[in-house]
């Protein structure tokens, strides 16, 4: 009733492959950019926008690189955490190797070193393939995170082993280090995400994406239609590890300021996996929907007693807050398999056809 | 018409919450009858015969209005385990064969609810070898690796090893060389005569299934459109015109088909 | 050097090789008994259970947590396994049953979710601390045997031979009760597709209770060999992450296949970190195992016993 | 009712729980002990709120920041991973860490960490402590050359803390050393290092573990047969749960220590007598009170409190801030004597903390497990000042040039 | 109606007139473990004819088709296209060469629409370069419209319009079929290979894309090889027939003279419609 395309049409091919074909969708999206840019920072308390947003944005972003890998094209990943290691580490090393040069700059650019190593630890996608492949990933994983502790190198022989974003600013306002205000922390990471999330967008909606989703799909069927698999596997591992390079790299540059190789572990591998599931393969809307609701809810359900000023031992709190994630986690799978991004869709369509039931 | 073995009362089915497949289907399966559903595409063939062995929830459907009785007894909310011992079986759409077993391994899942022992399950399976001699040469080969053709006569194969008294059979004769079709029907009929089983089937192949079946139905969009005895549907017009490719002036070339499209009187 | 020293340090103490070829052999069986869990439950069900490491610890720290609590050992042994039966049954009812004919990857992540929570209930009813497993109480020999050889000794501690022991006797039975049974084909089928399993009448719920009650049952056996090598803590979890390549290796469903695995990783693991680790750092033991298990996938991407992977058009 | 927030980072959960939970233990009992007995410090009320942060640093900075605002005195951040993405946090925000015998070594070094406190010594004096103490069995010092000493570590920042130091000893001495990496997830499965151990056959062995890895290792040593009175942990691989395990074998296993170990002290009997008897402790059995880990936890708390008792005295106010306990910090001296009127005689080494060194580089001593507890094996040794001191100096300035720029220090230096 | 098919007809190595030989297959042989699939096989595909293939069950039909387009490799044999002798290649440079085809077992693209699934007939045609993709302006967009409106043309003349936004995988089996159909057209080839195309179809959908294929050929003259059991499908509309049984070719000839040879017969027809 309230959401039908009905009246709306459409005059040519272009705007039927627009990214929101309905107005009433394009409302919607200019009203949370609206509230994302203006009212978080206005009215969001410090924690909030610190703790919670943050890195759910950038949590965002690792999730829709390993979305383009296991939700476009097929391919599981449990490296996701190292690859975003690579792309910390490599900001580090740049941020630190040119000072001169805007750190925003080398958060982008980070993204190549990781898609470099992600072709790398894909090219055995070729043969291995499905849960099988998962063991590639992991040996990406374990290795990297391997070298991230040996290498001294890259922690530019740090006796802690630990990386630290360096103080930058953007036109005269701090970003990075100690000391940059949230807002101006948060406000970078929304711009990186929002013009990645379109950039991505653009790649899943076109040739490539398309290619990624045929072998996907069928591969044998790909192959047979002229599709050579190993340059598409490769091109989605090179896509993927980009973003979340480019995630790492914003984690460490706007998020904790300082990290060590540990926090790039397989935990955090399996969260953005969550993400991803929870969310909804394949579906950009998803990877959004997902990293909210894995990054920010265990927050807001750990904090939450203490905000209402209930006493609860704190180590209790931890232990039920992970036995709520794990049942929500079971709990979602079990209502829609297909993730958020098909409950979503399914609550449109009730919508549309509102007030009938089907 | 003696007892319904099978009475399907009026369901509606819906897939994921949101999608309406079946709209008040009633059917019903005299015992030792065989009976077809006929009709096109997505006409809901398929999902009649899964609401009934109730493997829709499997893929996220439910029945949510009407009943289905087997025997006499209501079975909506019985596991197919329940209804396989009590002796209905489904032959899905595609094959669906185990491919990582052989085809013999395949055959004796088939008699996974039996409790008669080995001996009996041997015979059964010297029984459908008779039926299908090329798996007898095939039985150790994975189901994954044979031909299309010899994947369904692996699943039905795989059903009669359970001993059933009803089979709901989904589209039998897909991808099958006329020859077998025509021996599968037979056997078909051969069950039925010689041990009572009585047969539901889904069927595009009108002209065959008309010919086995002593009833049918014909669906259209989740509705039935037209039932009858088959004989009866057999000399209904439009029956042959869309369903048996004979007009007036005898069967029509494939080559010679025209663009034009008559409407069919019942969805006037 | 690195291609020689290490060969001139196997040859110049042989008795160290063969003690460093026995640890391996240990850790591998050790490892093996891990897999071993997420293949019974991958075979029957196409899940590859993730859970498999924390049921391990849960199984353990409910033995032990019995015990402390005033139950006798054998006692507190059956009681154990009472509960795992009990937890098969309420991840059927609750996990797997909703979840049937879901893709594998949706049901991987089910059991991780299923990790959480029980990550989350043992620590709330168990408490964080390390606990000592109750070896002597369930009769496991403590001592060492120092063997002479070569000059030297090599050292075996009788602890690790009688987890060997169990190890291959527990492979070689499950293998025996699986295979060419009827259950066992039936888990055949249901791995292969849900769908046709429930269409034939294989009763799923049935299946996935026996599979899963049997991991228990490996899982509470595993529990006990690593507690009473090192202790029983959450931190034992993490060891189920080393199951990986060795299931990889061995083939998801190949139960023989699991300790060959491990034994392939766990030796090879063992002379790669003693004899060529040194020379690169140190470590590598982290990440060896899942190399040397792409190594033998990239020859045969099914694993060494796993099923062929069917494509066809 | 005048209070002071204090949140504590802590960790009941994960890995590394069993270390964790009687340290968390320990340190909220000191205070619940100073409310219940003596309403406070100065007359304010002490308020404690654990965050759990499973020892990972991600979930140390959500506590850090959900609590910062509610007027925290000071971190305990416990782990040091989240020390290390503290310190550029609380510097700037101006709220004081104390990162007790852990976390960065250079930030004693209080002109460039005026913010950072790290008493009652950093990482680099106790392995000098160690050395020294080798020295000593070994006869001299000088005795060293040509020995090999190796060492065993948990493969994360605190485990290679000490590494520098350890390697520019060996060069002034002529020890060799041999390095035994333990990656956190092969913890408990030590094999490897120790068929190493076996087969480099070093002369001492030097251990920085932390959780389960602590109790493994000793047990792996006893099985290969290592001399355990050759075997040497630092403070956080002494507990008595680390040694327990390995039953007889553990016999004869040394750590460094900073605190007594055992409840005979007036002031942990307070806490038995007003906490735990009262069922406010969430320790379980009375017998874990008095237990290292228990009493690191209170000396911590111990730190806490007199920091703040000086604040008061400094700044004149009931009430402090994050800045006065800065300050409190800054000028923080326990003596004997002192030690003595709280309770705590012979609990630990004087402190004294200076504007110029935030950790004191005080002594320690040497523990031995006798099979069921641990006995003093040494006096107090004090560290050697004169190799730490410039690596420290070189690595505080490594630092700020690393972050710069580092804001240079402000702060005035409390006049006591 | 078929404007679909207008451009770069790819210029081969030379145009190949309607009624010569594009394709030949000698003597090929093909076995799996102890299974002869394919038993020295001969046979050939004129351009611009409809080829039909018959044979029971497990006769290598289908491993025929795998073997032309380069998914299996036989042991032995040559196979000669335009003109030139191939022998092993991969399956990707044989829809290069123009080849496409359909699949017995219904091998859709699940998760995308139809749309989608045709369009990605049309994967090896479209190359704009990635950073166009990216910003999805200029070029991209562009190639990307100009390849829609073939796709468009593709829809309506399938009849599916209706469907054109429905992800594949819910879609009854006969439309799927068809779309299969579309995709493979899409791919605007030169041979189009049909693997039993009308399985599982009723006779209307049949006469729908028995319609279809003819219409193909007729305006483009692809040429097709076919497998159908439908008999009545085969003797209508195809030019030659080859029938395989159990690996071996038992006959070759026009549809007439194959129905009334007696090995047919007794292998494939059983009794005579
Ligand atoms: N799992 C599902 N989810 C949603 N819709 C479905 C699902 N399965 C089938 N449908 C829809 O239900 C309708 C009926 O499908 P069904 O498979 O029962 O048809 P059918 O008569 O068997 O057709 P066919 O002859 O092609 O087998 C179709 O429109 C189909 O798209
Ligand atoms: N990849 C393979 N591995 C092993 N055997 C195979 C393989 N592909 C085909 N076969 C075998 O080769 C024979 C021919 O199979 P094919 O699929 O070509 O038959 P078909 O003529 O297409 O039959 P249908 O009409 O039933 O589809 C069959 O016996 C089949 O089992
Ligand atoms: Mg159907
Ligand atoms: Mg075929």
């Amino acid at each position: 009733m309230f959401y039908r395309e009905a009246g709306q049409f459409k005059t040519g091919y272009a705007d039927d492959m627009a990214v929101f074909p309905i107005r009433q969708d394009r409302i919607g999206i200019a009203v949370i950019l609206a509230i994302a840019y203006l009212a978080v920072p206005m009215f969001g308390s410090p924690f909030f926008v610190s703790t919670i947003m943050i890195p759910m944005l950038i949590l965002t972003m690792a999730a829709i690189g390993l979305n383009i890998l296991t939700g476009y094209a097929g391919l599981i990943s449990l490296g996701t955490g190292a690859f975003m290691g690579v792309g910390a580490y490599a900001c580090f090393k740049l941020a630190t190797a040119f000072p001169d040069v805007n750190v925003l700059v080398w958060v982008l650019a980070s993204g190549f070193f990781s898609a470099a190593i992600g072709v790398v630890f894909g090219l055995p996608s070729l043969r291995i393939k499905g849960l099988y492949l998962a063991v590639a990933t992991l040996a990406a994983q374990f290795f990297l995170q391997w070298c991230f502790v040996r290498i001294g190198w890259l922690t530019n022989y740090s006796s802690s082993g630990s990386i630290e974003a360096a103080r930058r600013s953007l036109f005269g306002v701090q970003i990075t280090g100690p000391g940059a205000s949230e807002t101006a922390r948060y406000l970078c990471v929304l711009t990186l995400l929002v013009a990645l999330t379109w950039i991505a967008s653009n790649i899943v909606r076109g040739r490539i994406g398309r290619k990624w989703m045929m072998v996907r799909d069928m591969d044998i069927a790909a192959e047979l239609m002229g599709v050579r698999l190993l340059p598409t596997k490769l091109l989605a591992f090179a896509v993927s590890s980009y973003f979340c390079g480019v995630a790492g790299a914003m984690l460490l540059f706007f998020h904790y300021g300082s990290m060590e190789s540990i926090a790039f572990n397989i935990e955090l591998s399996f969260q953005v996996l969550f993400m991803v599931i929870i969310g909804g393969l394949g579906s950009l809307i998803g990877s959004y929907l997902g990293a909210g609701f894995i990054a920010a809810l265990p927050v807001v359900i750990k904090f939450a007693p203490q905000i209402l000023g209930i006493e609860l031992p704190s180590a209790v709190v931890d232990q039920v807050t992970v036995m709520i994630i794990g049942g929500l986690i079971i709990f979602f799978l079990i209502v829609e398999p297909h993730g958020f991004a098909r409950l979503w869709q399914i609550g449109k369509q009730k919508l549309r056809v509102w007030p009938f039931p089907y | 018409m003696s007892d319904p073995i099978l009475a399907v009362n009026n369901i509606e089915v819906i897939y994921d919450h949101v999608i309406l497949v079946l709209k008040g289907v009633s059917l019903t399966v005299p015992k030792g009858g065989i009976v077809a559903i006929l009709g096109a595409n997505g006409a809901g063939k398929t999902t009649t015969l899964k609401a009934i062995s109730n493997l829709l929830h499997a893929e996220r459907g439910e029945v949510t209005k009407g009943d289905i009785l087997f025997k006499g007894e209501a079975v909506q909310d019985r596991s197919p385990n329940e209804l396989v011992r009590r002796g209905c079986i489904q032959v899905m759409e595609g094959r669906h064969c185990f491919g990582h077993l052989t085809v013999e391994e395949n055959l004796l899942t088939g008699a996974f609810t039996r409790t008669d022992g080995r001996a009996a399950i041997r015979a059964d399976l010297e029984k459908v070898y008779g039926f299908f001699p090329r798996l007898k040469v095939r039985r150790q080969s994975q189901a994954g690796y044979t031909s299309g053709g010899e994947q369904q006569m692996v699943a039905i194969g795989r059903a009669l090893m359970s001993r059933p008294d009803m089979i709901l059979l989904d589209e039998p004769s897909m991808g099958l060389a006329p020859q077998i079709v025509e021996e599968i029907f037979e056997i078909v009929r051969r069950l039925n005569a010689s041990e009572g089983v009585s047969f539901l089937l889904a069927e595009q192949n009108t002209n065959v299934a008309l010919r086995y079946a002593t009833y049918g139905y014909i669906l259209e969009s989740g509705r039935v459109v037209l039932d009858g005895d088959a004989k009866a549907l057999r000399e209904n017009e439009d029956v042959k015109e869309f369903y048996l490719g004979v007009a007036a002036a005898g069967r029509k070339s494939f080559k010679d088909v025209k663009h034009y499209k008559r409407r069919k009187r019942w969805l006037a | 050097m690195v291609l020689v020293e290490p060969f001139a340090r196997m040859a110049t103490n042989p008795a160290f090789l063969v003690q460093v070829i026995w640890e391996g052999f240990v850790s591998g069986v050790l490892y093996a008994l891990i897999a071993l869990g997420f293949v019974l439950i991958f075979k029957a069900s196409g899940v590859f259970n993730f859970a498999q490491g924390i049921m391990v610890v849960f199984a353990a720290l409910t033995l032990v947590g019995l015990h402390e609590a005033g139950v006798p050992a054998w006692v507190a042994v059956a009681l154990a396994l009472v509960v795992m039966y009990v937890l098969a049954v309420g991840v059927e009812r609750i996990v797997l049953r909703p979840l049937v004919n879901q893709p594998d990857i949706i049901l991987l992540m089910a059991t991780i979710g299923l990790t959480r929570v029980l990550v989350g209930f043992g620590e709330l009813v168990f408490g964080g601390e390390p606990k000592v497993m109750i070896a002597n109480e369930l009769g496991i020999p403590s001592g060492v045997w120092r063997i002479p050889l070569f000059d030297r000794v090599v050292v075996i501690k009788l602890i690790d031979l009688t987890a060997a022991i169990v190890a291959i006797v527990m492979v070689a039975g499950l293998a025996f009760f699986f295979s060419r049974t009827r259950i066992g084909r039936a888990l055949r089928a249901v791995a292969d597709d849900h769908q046709a399993a429930l269409s034939v009448g294989i009763s799923l719920e049935q299946i996935w209770v026996i599979v899963w009650f049997a991991a228990g049952i490996v899982a509470l056996v595993t529990g006990i060999m690593w507690g009473a090598r090192s202790d029983v803590s959450f931190a034992l979890e993490i060891i189920a992450l080393k199951a990986l390549p060795v299931l990889i290796l061995g083939g998801f469903t190949s139960v023989p296949g699991a300790i060959v695995g491990g034994l392939i990783i766990g030796i090879g693991e063992k002379i790669g970190e003693i004899y060529w680790g040194r020379l690169i750092g140190g470590g590598i033991e982290s990440w060896l195992a899942y190399m040397i298990a792409l190594l033998f996938l990239l020859f045969r991407p099914q694993g060494l016993f796993g099923e062929k992977i069917i494509e066809r058009v | 009712e005048d209070s002071v927030y204090i949140p504590l980072l802590t960790y009941r959960t994960g890995a590394f729980a069993g270390s964790g939970i009687p340290i968390a233990d320990g340190m909220h009992d000191y205070f619940k002990m100073l409310n219940a007995r003596d309403g406070g410090i100065g007359g304010v009320k002490i308020v404690t709120e654990e965050c759990e942060t499973g020892y990972t640093a991600q979930k140390g900075v959500e506590c850090y920041e959900a609590t910062k605002a509610k007027g925290a005195l000071v971190y305990n951040p416990w782990s040091t991973g989240i020390t290390l993405a503290l310190i550029p946090k609380a510097t700037q925000e101006k709220i004081p860490v104390l990162s007790m015998a852990y976390g960065l070594s250079a930030a004693a070094m209080g002109k460039t960490f005026p913010w950072v406190f790290n008493p009652p010594l950093t990482y680099w004096d106790g392995l000098s402590v160690a050395i020294k103490y080798v020295g000593d069995k070994s006869g001299g010092l000088d005795k060293l050359k040509g020995k090999t000493i190796g060492f065993i570590y948990l493969d994360a920042p605190y485990g290679k803390e000490p590494i520098p130091l350890l390697e520019g000893l060996a060069k002034d001495y002529g020890f060799k050393v041999a390095k035994y990496p333990v990656p956190a997830d092969k913890m408990q499965d030590q094999s490897s290092q120790w068929l190493n151990v076996q087969q480099d056959n070093p002369d001492w062995m030097v251990m920085w573990g932390w959780g389960a890895m602590n109790p493994t290792a000793v047990k792996e040593a006893a099985k290969v047969g290592y001399p355990m009175d050759k075997f040497i942990g630092v403070w956080w691989s002494g507990s008595e749960d680390d040694a327990r395990p390995a039953g007889p074998g553990g016999k004869g296993y040394l750590t460094l220590n900073f605190t007594a170990t055992g409840a005979d002290f007036p002031a942990v009997q307070d806490i038995v007598k007003h906490v735990f008897d009262k069922g406010n402790s969430s320790v379980k059995e009375k017998s874990k009170i008095g237990e290292v880990n228990y009493n690191k936890g209170v000396y911590n708390s111990v730190l806490m409190a007199e920091a703040i008792r000086t604040a008061q005295k400094i700044t004149g106010k009931k009430v402090i801030n994050a800045a006065d306990m800065r300050l409190g910090l800054e000028a923080l001296e326990i003596s004997e004597a002192r030690f003595k009127e709280i309770g705590l005689g012979g609990f630990a080494a004087p402190v004294k903390v200076t504007c110029d060194d935030h950790s004191g580089a005080h002594a320690v001593y040497l523990q031995q497990w006798n099979g069921t507890k641990w006995v003093k094996a040494s006096d107090w040794i004090a560290p050697m000042k004169d190799k730490v001191r410039p690596l420290l100096e070189k690595d505080a300035s490594d630092y700020t040039a690393k972050n710069a720029p580092w804001p240079a220090r402000s702060e005035d230096c409390p006049k006591s | 109606m078929m404007a679909f098919v207008d451009t770069g007809r790819r210029a081969g190595p030379k145009p190949i007139a309607a009624g010569e030989v594009l394709l030949e297959v000698e003597g090929i042989s093909l076995a799996f473990g102890g299974v002869k699939a394919l038993n020295s096989i001969s046979f050939d595909i004129r351009k611009g004819e409809v080829r039909a293939i018959i044979g029971p069950n497990g006769a290598g039909k289908t491993s025929m088709l795998n073997v032309i387009n380069g998914f299996y490799h036989p042991q032995h044999g040559r196979i000669t296209y335009r003109g030139e002798v191939r022998r092993r290649q991969r399956p990707d440079t044989a829809a290069q060469q123009g080849i496409s085809r359909t699949f017995q077992n219904v091998a859709l693209f699940k998760g995308l629409t139809t749309l989608e699934n045709i369009m990605a007939g049309r994967a090896l045609k479209m190359n704009v370069g990635f950073f166009w993709q990216c910003l999805r302006v200029g070029p991209a967009l562009n190639e990307e419209i100009a390849h829609r409106r073939k796709v468009e043309e593709i829809i309506d003349f399938l009849e599916i319009e209706h469907i054109r936004k429905v992800p594949v995988g819910k879609l009854p089996y006969g439309l799927k079929k068809r779309v299969e159909l579309g995709r493979a057209l899409a791919q605007e080839p030169e041979l189009l290979l049909l693997d039993e195309p009308m399985a599982g179809m009723n006779l209307e959908e049949k006469e729908d894309m028995s319609r279809f294929i003819l219409d193909v050929r007729e305006q483009f003259g692809t040429t097709i090889a076919l497998i159908e059991h439908d008999m009545g499908v085969v003797m209508d509309i195809s030019d030659r027939v080859v029938v395989l049984d159990y690996g071996r070719k038992i006959a070759d000839g026009t549809p007439d003279e194959v129905q009334k040879n007696q090995d047919v017969i007794d292998a494939y027809l059983g009794v005579q419609h």
